[in-house]
This record gives C-alpha cells, structure tokens and sequence, in this order.
C-alpha cells in the first residue's frame, strides 16, 4: 500500500480536518464528529434540510456537495463502513431548520440501518424526517427477496436534484414525491480497471491482472458481473449502453442526462475518450443528452474505472433542477 | 444467569478474542464483502470497553445499554446496528429476566426485525438462532452454525450481490458472533 | 498499459471532442484545431484575451479552465509535447477582440519557441501580443545558462488572476505587469509515487518500486531531486514545505494562498488528509492561508502524487482576483 | 546541390529511418526528456511526406518550405519549432543558394537562434555544427557527433533538468539529426 497518509485508522479524523479547513466557506465541521454542515447557515433558513452521507472514500463525496442549493449536511462514516447512527443524528440536527430534514441513503444493510437508528433518534426530538433509499446500480439483479440494487453514482444526481427544490422552498412531502419520482429513471453501471485499497486493510479489494477488466464493480470493489481481457474505450461503452439500454429502452422521443463519474485514479483524459465514444453512439441511436457532467464525483478511493449514469428526464422540472446554480466545492 | 460482573468479564473475553482475530475477520469479509468487518469490530469492542470502564458499580441493565450505545456508535456498516439492536433488545429484557436464553431470544428477534434477514439468509442470524434454539449452548452447537454458512448462498448484506458466488465462504458475521457466543461459554457463572 | 482509449494516436482528438461534445455550454473547438474557445463569446467583447495552453495529459489543465473571467481560449498539443504554432494561432485569433491576447507559456523549451513561432504569425496580423512564461517549480535550482525552471501547477494561479483582471476590463499592458509582479511569489514542489504512461510510449516514464517516492518530479515525469522510502503525509508535508520555506521564507506578516494539487491518480482522500498536515505545519508557523484549493487542476495523466502551491498575496489586489467569480468546467 | 529533387529523395530516406528508429529515439528521450521524441518526428515526417505529395513540379524553395510547414505544423515540443527553422531558413537561403553546405550554415544559425543553445549544450546542434563545419559531411563526422553528445551535461531542453544525471545518455535529437544528414549522404547528387 503506498498512501500519502499517516496512521490508517486516523485517516477519516485527519481528512475530514483537512477538508473543512481548506474550505471553511462551505464546510464546518459538527464538534464532535465526523459530519460536517453548511457554514452558509441563512441559507438554510425556512427551508427542508438536506442530509447523505455514508463510508469514507468516495471523495468528492458527499462533503463536496455541502452548500447553498445541495446538501445541508454531510456525515463521513469509515472508509467503505457506514457511519453510525450518534453522527447522522448530528448532522440531522445540524440540517433542521424547523421544515423537516431529507436523507439520501444508499442502498447497503449497513447505510439503511444506521440510518434508520438516526431517524428513530430524531424523530424522538419530533424533526420531522423522510428519505430515499437510492438504488441506481443495475450491474446486479434486483429482487425483492435479497438486499436490492447498490446505490452508486446516480446518488449525486439525487443531491442536486432535492437540493435544488429544497433551495427554492419545497416542502418535505414534495421533496420526497420529487425523489421517488426520479428514483426509477436513474440508472449506472461500471467497470473497473484496478480495485481500491482500504487503508486500514492495506491491500486491494480485488484483484485484475495487467490486462484485465471488470464490468458491474460497485465502488466499494464489490464484485461485478464479469470479467474480460480489457478492451478499447468503444467496446467498453458498448457493453455499458447495452446494459443502460436494457434497463431503460434508450427512445429518441426523451430527454436524457448522463454522468461520466471517474472512480478515482483513472484520469480525465480517459474520461474524455469515452464521452466522444459514448456521444457518438447514443448518436447511433438519434440520443442527444441535454445535460452532461464529466468527473471524479462518486469515487472508490483509487480505484481506476469509469461509471456511466442515464437519467432520463420524464419530468420538465427535472433539467431545470439539475441546471440550478449551486455554492458547493465539487459540483 | 446474567449479571453486572459475568457480563463484565463476558465482554473481556469478547475483545481478546476480537482483537486476536482481526485480520481474520476482515479477511473472510473480503472475497464476499468489503473487508472491513474485522477493523468494524475492533472498533466496537475497544468503544465497550470505554464505556464500561466508566461505570461505578452498575447495574445488568446498564451494563447491557451501555454495551449497547459502546456498538452502536463505533462499529457502524452492517454488524454495528444489528449487534447494538441485540444488546439493547437484552437491556430491556433485563428489567424482567436475567436468563441468558430468554435474553438471547430477544436480541435474535431484535436482529431479525433491524435487518429483515432470516434463517438461511447467510448472516449472523445463522448462528444467533442455533444458540436461542438449544437449551444449553455447547461449542459444538457454535462450530456447526458457523459452518453451516459456508454453502448458503447470501440474501442479505453485502455478500448477497455474488449470487451463486457467495457459496463456498463463511459468513463474517456469523464467525464473529461465535466469538461472541465462545466468550460467554468461556464466562462463569452465566449458564 | 491500462487506460481507456483507443487507438493511442487518437487520443487527443478523440479527448478533445469528448469534452467540447460534454460541455458545449462552455468551449468550442476552432475548427481544424485541438484548440478550444469560449462558447461565451459576448463575454470576451472589448476585453484582452487570455490563451494558454501546452501538452495534453495535463486535464482539467487547460481547457477545463476557459471561460468568462479566466482562459479565452486554451490549446491541446499532443500528449505531454508543446502545440504546434498554428493550433496557437488560431486561439490567438479566436481570443482577439481587439484589446490584444495575453498568452500563458509554461517554461519549456517546446512551449516557448512553438508560441514564439504563433506570436510571430499573430503580430503579422496586427494582433498585439503580451506573454508570460510560469516557472514556478523549484525543484530544480535556476540558472541563467540552462533552460531554467519549469512551470507546474502554479501556471492555475496565473490563469486566475490574469483571466480575472482580463474580465474586469484590464489592457494588455497592465496584465503584463500583474503576471511578472505576480510570478515571482509563485512556488511549486511536487512529490510523486507513481509515474504516468505516455498512450503513445505504452510504458510509464520511470518506474518506483512499490515502497518508493520521489521528490521534485515534474509534470511530465521529468526527474526530481531525491528517491527515497515512502514516508508519512506528516513527513512529505515537511519536505515539501521546507523547500517552500528555503525559497519563499513564509512570514507571518504575510498572506498567502495554498494549492495543493493532485496529480491524476492520488484519489482526495489523501490530498485531504496532506491539507490536515500542511495546515498544522504552516500554524506552527502561525500562517494560516486566507485562500486554499485542493483537488486535481494540473495533473500529469494517472501519475500519482501531489504538488504544493503557495503563492505569497503581496498585492491586496491578487486575493480579489483569485476569489473572483469564473464560470468554467474545473476551477 | 540540393534540387528540387534529390531534396525529395532526402526527405524519403530521413522517413524510412525515422520510421524505423521511431522507438529507439523515444526510448533515448526516456531517462533524461519524456520519451516523446520518436513519435513527435514520425509526426513531423508524415506531415512532410502529405505535403510533398501535394505539389506538382514544385521548385526547390517550395520543397524546402513545405518541409518546413509540415515539420512545424506536426511535431510541436522543442523539436519541431527548430527543424521547422532549419528548414525555414534553408528555404529562404535557397534563391541565393543551392549549396548544401552554404544552406547548412544558415539552418544551424536558424536553430541557434530559435532555441537560445550553443555547442556544447547536449542538443542537435552538437550534430548540426559539426556537419557545417566540415567540408564534406561523412558518417564518421556524424557519428563521432552523435557520440560526443553521451558525455555532455545538457544546459537546454528537458535534459537539462537533470543537471548532472544527464550525463552518460545520447541527446535523442542529436541522433534524430543524425538520420536526417546519414539520409542526405545517402542521396545521390546532394554532395
Ligand atoms: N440484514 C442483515 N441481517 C443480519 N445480518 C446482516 C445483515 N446484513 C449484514 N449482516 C451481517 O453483517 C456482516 C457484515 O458486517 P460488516 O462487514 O461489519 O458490515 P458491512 O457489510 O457494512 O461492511 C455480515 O457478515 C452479516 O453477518
Ligand atoms: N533549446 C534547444 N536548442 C536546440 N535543441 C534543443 C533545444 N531544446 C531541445 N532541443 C532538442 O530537442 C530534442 C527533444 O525533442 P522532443 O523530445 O521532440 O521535444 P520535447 O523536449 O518538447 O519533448 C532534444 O533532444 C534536443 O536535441
Ligand atoms: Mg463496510
Ligand atoms: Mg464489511
Ligand atoms: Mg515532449
Ligand atoms: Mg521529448
């Protein structure tokens, strides 16, 4: 393992100080914990809180959405382990300006039942709370009977979406009609290069030899659906729109947006390549996007690989909340 | 029978046992999870035994409640509101009985209801509910749970993603449960 | 060689129409070129224009940071080697709106001649031409008789302020004086841990082995001063910063601002974490930076590593410009 | 004499050994530049060899400025800027002069003044100078000029940066400099 860090277990402490004080404008830490809250607080007056959170190191995540028209608060737990219920209760408090407070949580036992346990918590202080359980990973087979799809990096798309609406004065129960709407109309699929490193651990997740990939990675190097020789940056968007388009029958007659999220160390410029790939193809298919982000949002620490993201905008408002101008340091 | 010492000394046994196999949890969590369970647990039982160093002269039901919140908010992931539902399940129990089985009982319907796994599911629950099964918890009723989960295919948790693929590992949680379950065998005066 | 591309050769282009495809809010590309203008154009009317540019591999660096009130307009050379004098050329002309273009040249000897070479074709044109050439890594030692520093992440800075002064309505000439007033209390140092491929090389340009970091390394994997065991971020923080000190003497008297930039493929965690232990060596100092940024804004393809920035506010005026407002895709 | 054509010959030649030392320059641009010398120059000479192609019985001036406009809109970093100008300058020398050496001379000022270097400084004017200054170029003079490059301490381009380390390596544009003269002797009718 070779990290700029010094001890393992200080590395969510130490990075979450290093954050804040770099960013004091946006970001200010909940005494105490490892959540951290908007520093702007009047604009949070009057106005439905916005809470997510999860496991460390998926930096831009979710701190780097704290701000005026995104988040209002965000709670990092260990690196890949949910935070537990005593810090989302903070950051829930911190959130609450009296309208009520929204979590976005990802779709993991461990994120699901922390943080119920903080629901529970605040609840008991009579804030008023709902949430999404987000759940856009569509590399495994959804079922009733099992824990469900991953939450991924369709995640981020949630956070500007409920920001937006919280920011223009929505009301909890619109909030959350807002988020089970889009819910289903956002999907993601990966692949993965090489696999991350959890510093406490000190070796990868996984493994791929010098020439191999894996399609279906969640970014905690949860395991995919199957492993190939790597192939060029064409191919590779082939097989992930030919699964996106399983899943949402791509149709010309529909405005889409799609989110290129890089996984961590693999570099813009490869990014880039298959953006011209994934455009020229959606080309193929009459497919246009009328919104497009390109980045390092919903990382897995150093894990090298790309995420590909389609929502399809079924609601009118939708583009306009994604296009509402937001105070955060990574949108 | 439960009391305030034995689950003190319980506990003890617990954490040896926690951080003698740490790296071993964390490995078994690694081919069907995100190999972290080990470093999960240390956590938790070091934030035990902070908590519990703190009280003077307690009662059970503190002692269980403040094992409890120790769990609840250090572990986190998955095992940290399942273990931490169970102990403070037992914490109110506590009130009308300090059977170990009827304690046992509640914190394995506590786990259920937190979770939504059951039986089968390939989780801890795969040896909490052997335990609450027999009336007297032997060794042999511990190695067998945890073995049984070695073929079950996952349903819950993070393993559940592998499908058919989880089959062939044990269960994390189901191993650090057995420590658990070994620790307060190992304790006097409990059964 | 890992990546997500296609055919190597392609690379750049393919790079480049991914981006301006992605973000056609923000760039266009001067036809027959890989170089980028402002989508924005009303904002460029009766102001100076701002072009910069270099090598690719260097992403966001530098089209990431055109628009209203930074880079006009940017160039993509082949990767890590300086454009060519018409791709420059036509920025420069795309950039112009009279006032004359301030160019940005990070000191290479490529860089220098091949925008000396555009300088030449533009001046041709009656197109009134001021440049500055960034040499803001002291890793290694400057001289009159070589080709003397090179310039690193710094060159973001540089890009700010005069792309701030240029939107405020600044002439040519006194932009000129803001860059070389500004330039010298510019200082870079970097400490890699791994080393970028080259797509077209298809091997990396050094090799460190697995427990291995090197100091001074540039953005282009040109050599540094020391090799040595990986060390804690505590430790780096402190090489790095006393090479800072030796050349800039910081003083708490003095204001500065801070960049700690990411080279590619070292994930925020870690730039986070370096952020936490720069802060605390720099109070100990009692200097606490009135303007930080951290992230990944010069990189060196999927080199991993980190360099640091500081830059000494010795006019009151710099801090203005550096926290003025851009509308770009990465600053 | 450099006409028209022989100068298209030499310009084949130089393509064939750049094409078939594409990986060796890059190789020798590793450990002290950025191993981007060989396909900078298999760059410069396609351009070449597309704008060549184009002309139809074109003068020897309009030879040498498509050369140079194919080596300067191609190969960019350091080296294209200054083949370009060698070129550049040949080309404008040309109405004067069609002797090889007298054009040589000019090119070698042109790259002088473009990048600032001298002899001595471990780059293609180690090569260029040498050529120029002897009466009849031969491989001996140009390899002995390649050679003498391995012990130099390079003072420009990237090389430079490695002070003392750059030491003990071939400059890759000296090399590349010599293919283009090897090229020329090999051109019947240019000495
Ligand atoms: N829904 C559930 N019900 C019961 N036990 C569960 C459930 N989900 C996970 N577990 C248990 O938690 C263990 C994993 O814990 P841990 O690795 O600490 O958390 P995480 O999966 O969040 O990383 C599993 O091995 C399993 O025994
Ligand atoms: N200032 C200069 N004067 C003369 N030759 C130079 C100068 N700078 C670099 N060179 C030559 O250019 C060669 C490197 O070219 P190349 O690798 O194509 O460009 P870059 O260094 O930009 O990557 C060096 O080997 C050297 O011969
Ligand atoms: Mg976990
Ligand atoms: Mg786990
Ligand atoms: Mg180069
Ligand atoms: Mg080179």
């Amino acid at each position: 393992m070779k990290k700029i860090i010094n001890e393992p277990q200080n590395a969510v402490p130490e990075m979450v100080d290093g954050l804040v004080r770099a960013y004091p404008q946006y970001l200010e830490r909940i005494p105490g914990s490892e959540a951290m809250v908007r520093s702007d607080k009047d604009s949070m007056i009057g106005k439905v809180g916005i809470v997510s959170g999860g496991g460390s190191g998926h930096e831009p995540s979710h701190a780097g959405f704290v701000g005026k028209g995104m988040l209002s608060a965000a709670v990092a737990g260990q690196v890949f382990t949910s935070p537990t219920p005593d810090q989302i209760y903070a950051a829930i408090k911190a959130a609450d300006h009296g309208k009520g407070v929204f979590l976005v949580i990802k779709n993991y036992s461990g994120d699901v039942m922390n943080f119920d346990m903080a629901k529970d918590m605040a609840e008991l202080d009579d804030i008023k709370i709902k949430s999404i359980i987000v759940n856009d990973d569509i590399a495994v087979e959804d079922s009733l009977y099992t824990q469900g799809r991953r939450g991924v990096a369709g995640t981020v798309l949630m956070h500007k979406l409920v920001g937006a609406a919280a920011d223009q004065g929505a009301s909890l129960d619109e909030i959350e009609k807002l988020a089970k709407a889009a819910l289903p109309h956002i999907s993601t699929i990966a692949v993965a290069l090489s696999a991350a490193t959890v510093p406490e651990v000190g070796k990868p997740g996984f493994t791929l030899a010098d020439d191999e990939i894996e399609y279906g990675v969640g970014i905690h190097s949860e395991p995919g659906y199957r492993r190939e020789k790597i192939k060029s940056s064409k191919k590779l968007v082939s097989e992930l729109l030919a699964k996106i388009n399983q899943e949402q029958h791509l149709d010309p007659k529909h405005q889409y947006a799609v989110l290129i999220n890089g996984m961590g160390a693999t570099p813009l410029m490869e990014q880039y390549i298959f953006s011209h790939d994934l455009l020229d193809q959606l080309e193929t298919q009459n497919i246009k996007p009328v919104f497009m982000k390109v980045g390092n949002y919903m990382t897995s620490i150093e894990m090298a690989g790309i995420s590909l993201t389609v929502f399809e905008l079924a609601d009118s408002t939708w583009l306009k909340y994604l296009n509402y101008p937001v105070e955060t340091i990574a949108w | 029978m439960l009391t305030a010492e034995n689950t003190q000394e319980w506990m003890n046994k617990f954490y040896l046992k926690i951080e003698q196999n740490k790296d071993y949890l964390s490995e078994l969590d690694t081919p069907i999870g995100d190999g972290d369970h080990g470093n999960n647990m240390m956590r938790g039982v070091e934030g035990v035994k902070q908590g519990l160093a703190q009280l003077q002269d307690p009662d059970l039901k503190t002692v269980l409640k403040t094992i409890a919140m120790g769990l609840i908010s250090k572990v986190g992931g998955a095992s940290g509101p399942l273990y931490g539902t169970a102990f403070l399940e037992m914490a109110k129990k506590s009130s009308d009985t300090q059977d170990i089985n009827q304690l046992i009982d509640v914190a394995l319907a506590g786990i259920k209801k937190r979770g939504g796994a059951t039986e089968g599911d390939k989780t801890m629950i795969d040896v909490w509910s052997p335990v609450a099964q027999n009336d007297t918890i032997t060794q042999q009723v511990i190695d067998d749970a945890i073995a049984s989960t070695k073929d079950m295919l996952a349903r819950k948790g993070r393993a559940s993603y592998l499908g058919e693929r989880s089959i062939g590992h044990l269960d994390p949680g189901a191993v650090s449960s057995g420590y658990l379950f070994t620790a307060l065998l190992e304790t006097e005066g409990t059964l």
